[in-house]
């Protein structure tokens, strides 16, 4: 994969499909200690996904997005992050909520229809996922106004789909952003298709980091099927907004290798052939590949990563189907921060059954 | 005559008005190679091509403006948008240009639009995929809001929506897509708009309903005819403009009235049943008038939607409550 | 203590909780050196600085995301839509996200915001300058919705909706804005919000209305008391969650009662009332439940605003007919 | 005045301020009867809203948007139009509204509060004023479908502030134009101001021009006080939009002269150096020095056309004052194509006083 950007539009990659370094590698990727928990992430997400589809195939969990084919993008995108910033994910980026700490059973009880799953034990900061898409880039901009007005050396980073670069609330938070030079950092996940749609009938700009061209702020593209680029070009954003200089807008290029969601069914709108294309350049393979030539990654290393990963996620989902549903008083107990009359009359009535 | 589910039943009348018409043009996101979500375009890429059928880019507001730009210019547009959780961004289009354009010109500009799209919860659904906004759009003057409550009445109110010389805002019930079937004759015959339908007749009470919420009260009304209670329903079909001779009426001869909706209860559109019940039939009424309704908080996550939406035993409580009245 | 206007008094209820609390900010279109159109936010940009009095780009939905953004961090930003025919494009900011944040985190994260917004009629504004969309917002669960009527009731009401823990959306009548004086300390005290604020008692019959309408009805009673009739006039204020409990108290006390707003009357925040008094005082009307409202139309332009907009005259002639029904 | 863009950012000038061609001038400039007819639209305009100020002052007509200094952008686009094309102005062109037939009485009865101003006469297909700002911009995309559709070589032509460049839905119409290419062309006025927000505050972006680069669309500058640039520029670009090579932007650059409306204070916020400065650039005195060299524009024919333009106008303002406003019943009677029985009962009611 190549950038499909004009020139003036900069693309990052570090690490090429065959695993082989393009260049100089950043500081953090000659650290094989740091690639590995990169990779295990990847792994990690992936098998999330997996997890969760087979869950909800058999009626255990709602409509699932998985991720698969594009854990490096929010995997890179958290691994630049300091905890004390703040993410921002669209409903596709749980390998970014997973490194951030958000569990695997949060996710779950989220995506099985249970409000708990958004109170986050740690990133007690981050936003819940966000549905309706490209609605969240206005926030992102009220959150780093608020490091801002308070002096704080955070930053907010919001990660959207191809599709939400349509949206008017993503060009007008953009805008906002730059003239304010609020320290936030707008990543696009770039997986070429908005459910039927793909980027060409989406826009008729030749790249989506050139949305940045609008607002007066840097925009850039990056190899989103490379993790150690993802991380690498975030953080040097990070660094950008940290210092003052406001936001920046990074389109990641990635493929959806699975269907829009569960509901979904791809086969009606694209080729088979289209994906299997893409598979040759998927970010797990490629950091493995890495792996074993420059750490030795081997077989065993693989299989210990893998059977882990598969135990926690065991666990998870064990504790997820073990989780009896809120009491239905919940339904009233969070609407405000104080139960009003009025309400508090219905919640006895619901309690009552009447 | 072919058995339709209701979603098939809005894809025929689409198909329908789209033959017969040729101004008539779909928009919205994939409606066109994917046929929708729900497949309520399925076919009608293939069949009417891609300047008829057309998907757009991921924007609501302007897939609403849009159509009005195309509806002044005298085509028939069909948007979708794939979920009331998702129509708030057209509202504006709605309230300051859609339902306006004919007054603000004195009816040389017009804005004969159709906005369908999915509403209503009961599917287990993910977040904001499971309200039901009709309230805020039914107050919009200028405006009507159309719900249809089984495949038959979608397809004609569908058609009669499509062919109406101003802007409607089509919500099909989620939940109904695909919960009944019904012989739907393809005959292009629509229904009327701003009528209410009279789902059965009884003496004993009047049950005031749209949408989905019609099988539960439909239900409640079966169970208490084993009883001998004979219930009238109404299904009121266009909420705005309201058809409020038919509800007044039918309470002014049982008495009693039971509203049920699955939106929250504060300014849902029961409100304005209730209202003109307590405005025109006053002295007809021999017990309060009751709402069944979702509870004014935000609908839950599917784990705890059950306890959000009005089931059968919460309207029969209320109909023993308004029977039992004295 | 100073009499001030009602746009003064919300300037100084903006300057009091800026003064008292670091995290108030003011964010909105020309709220800065112009002091916002109304000059509502006047002075207080050179008073507290451009970090904290944000002129923003022309965008509304973006400011109220950007003010939920704030909010979630803790911040009280207090934002301000020109005028409510701009006020649309938030909605789907506060449906979606100001008023579910709390539900959808349970409580891990919040949204105590205020978006402030000129509302209503009357004062011969331009297009879309004059419209009271209240119901629509008011319907939206997890959101309250308050309107003022007066310069104290701004300044108290201001300060409370700025201090809520939840998401609040103001109102501001245009057409009091320069209307009325009276004195307001600028004490710092907030009023209660979900209370109404019985403004007269009498025991002959019972207006419920809010915002500048409360000045006509007002003046119908006065009129009434002429002649020996004695209304209550109920101010609601907080429009949602609604102070049920004293609107049918004072009802079941006078057994008639007449509701006044501006919006159009179907689905209009009337109908939430008078839905209230089917259900909890049918027993005490003694006459048919009278809503005085605009009509189901587009609010004209302002050669014919005086012709939508209900008058003293018409506010009087509906409390005869209720007073007369026997 | 000078092109703000970056090089890539094309800007044309015709004719400087002073007067003098700058280069070849398009064919329509080399016939002074076709310069003359500019002329005297840029004078009505003007004229036009001193009119329609003198009233409000007087109480006679309600708040109103003077177009003073920038009255050649809307002129300039109108008169590149064709009668079939479709104008979408916002609520400050009247000078195009008045070239494409609107009338003066129909602009003094809009702007004084009666309905029957946006029933034009002529140009029954344009749009009448938007006052939401940018509102408009989706719908210039759905009439040009509309165009598309029926292979009609019709353009839609829509004027917005530069304030309105910040709103999503300008964005999102830009964006949907782009993918379609729908035959439409946008012209920003960029008159430096929105209310008091000057443009630097509303973007972080160099040119407003560049807004078109994230919609993958041509977009390029021009001198909007030269009406000779504004009109071979929108020529240009509908001459490309008939050809069916879509959309584009046009940013017109300019400056507001006055308050942003009758019910507006600039000095509030804005210094009366920086407006001095500006008006050795405005439209009219460039296009009478331009005359005055090529075709011996003199004082009679000056005084000629301003004596003409101050009688139509003295007759049109009296025709609004001695129009009578609408019956009530018409409150109701626009609503719908044909009353609902609903409405039909509120309008006796209200017919009846009660
Ligand atoms: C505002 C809005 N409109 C429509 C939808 C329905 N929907 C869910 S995902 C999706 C496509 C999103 O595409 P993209 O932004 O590329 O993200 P991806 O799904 O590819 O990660 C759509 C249309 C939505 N969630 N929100
Ligand atoms: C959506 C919207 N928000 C706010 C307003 C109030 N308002 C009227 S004009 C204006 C500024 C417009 O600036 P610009 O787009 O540059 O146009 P200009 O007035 O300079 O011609 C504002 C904020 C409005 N009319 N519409
Ligand atoms: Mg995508
Ligand atoms: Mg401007």
């Amino acid at each position: 994969m190549t950038g499909t950007g004009s020139p003036s539009i900069p693309f990052t990659r570090c690490i090429g499909p065959d695993g082989a370094a393009v260049g100089d590698l950043p500081d953090f990727a000659r650290n094989p200690a740091e690639l590995v928990r990169l990779y295990r992430a990847l792994v990690l997400t992936r098998s999330f996904d997996a997890k969760a589809v087979a869950l909800q195939r058999t009626g255990r969990l709602g409509t699932f997005a998985s991720s698969l084919g594009q854990e490096a993008v929010s995997v890179g995108a958290a691994a630049a992050m300091r905890p004390e910033d703040v993410f921002l994910p669209s409903f596709r980026e749980q390998g970014g909520q997973l490194w951030r700490g958000v569990t695997p059973l949060e996710l779950l009880l989220y995506w099985g229809g249970d409000e708990r799953g958004s109170d986050f034990k740690a990133a007690r900061e981050d936003f819940p996922v966000c549905v309706p898409v490209g609605s969240h880039a206005p926030h992102a901009v009220g959150v780093a106004m608020a490091f801002k007005l308070r002096r704080e050396k955070r930053v907010a980073v919001c990660v959207l789909g191809d599709g939400a670069t349509s949206k008017g609330d993503v060009a007008e938070a953009l805008n906002m952003a730059g003239v304010w030079k609020a320290p936030s950092v707008f990543v696009i996940n770039n997986n070429r298709w908005a459910i039927s749609v793909p980027v060409a009938r989406q826009t008729a700009a030749a790249t989506l980091a050139q949305k940045a061209v609008a607002a007066g702020i840097p925009g850039e593209q990056v190899d989103g099927n490379d993790v150690v680029a993802v991380r690498a070009v975030v953080e040097r954003a990070l660094a950008r907004a940290r210092a003052g200089d406001g936001p920046s807008l990074i389109e990641a290029l990635t493929y959806r290798l699975g269907d829009h969601t569960t509901a979904d069914d791809a086969s009606r709108y694209r080729d088979d052939a289209e994906v299997s294309a893409h598979w040759p350049e998927e970010p797990i393979a490629r950091l493995r590949h890495h792996l074993a030539t420059v750490a030795g990654w081997d077989k065993a290393q693989e299989e210990r990563v893998l059977e882990e990963t598969a135990a926690l996620l065991e666990r998870a989902a064990e504790a997820y189907l073990a989780t009896a549903p809120q009491p239905a008083a919940t339904v009233f107990d969070f609407t405000y921060a104080a139960l009003p009359a009025e309400l508090a009359a219905q919640r006895r009535q619901a309690l009552e059954g009447s | 005559m072919d058995e339709l589910n209701l979603v098939q039943a809005v894809n025929r009348a689409l198909a329908r008005a789209m033959a017969d018409d040729p101004r008539v043009v779909v928009l919205g996101e994939d409606v066109g190679r994917d046929g929708g979500v729900f497949r309520a375009t399925d076919g009608l890429f293939a069949r009417f091509g891609e300047d008829r059928v057309i998907d757009t880019p991921l924007a609501e507001l302007a897939i609403a403006g849009v159509a009005v730009g195309m509806a002044a210019q005298g085509l028939r547009p069909v948007a979708e948008i794939q979920f009331t959780g998702f129509i708030y961004p057209t509202i504006d289009q709605l309230v300051n240009h859609a339902s306006r354009l004919r007054t603000r010109t004195r009816g040389r500009l017009a804005c004969p639009m159709v906005l369908r799209s999915p509403s209503g919860g009961g599917i287990h659904a993910p977040e904001h995929h499971s309200e039901s906004p009709e309230a805020m759009l039914a107050h919009i003057p200028g405006l009507r809001v159309v719900i249809p409550s089984s495949p038959r009445r979608a397809y004609g109110l569908l058609l009669a929506a499509i062919s109406d010389p101003d802007p409607v805002v089509f919500l099909e019930p989620t939940r109904l897509y695909r919960a009944v079937r019904e012989p739907v004759a393809d005959d292009g015959e629509a229904l009327p708009l701003d009528r209410c339908f009279v789902l059965r007749e009884g003496r004993d009470l009047t049950f005031v309903t749209w949408g989905a919420m019609v099988l539960e009260t439909m239900a409640a009304a079966e169970r208490l005819a084993g009883r001998g209670v004979e219930a009238t329903v109404i299904d009121l079909a266009t909420l705005h403009p309201l058809d409020h001779e038919t509800i007044v009426e039918s309470v002014r001869g049982t008495g009693r009235c039971v509203i049920v909706h699955e939106a929250p209860l504060s300014g849902g559109w029961g409100a304005e049943v209730a209202a003109r019940l307590a405005e025109h039939a006053l002295t007809a009424l021999l017990a309060p008038v009751v709402r069944v309704a979702g509870y004014d908080t935000v609908m839950p996550l599917p784990r705890l939607e059950a306890h959000y939406m009005p089931g059968v035993e919460r309207v029969l409580a209320a109909a023993e409550r308004v029977l039992e009245f004295a």
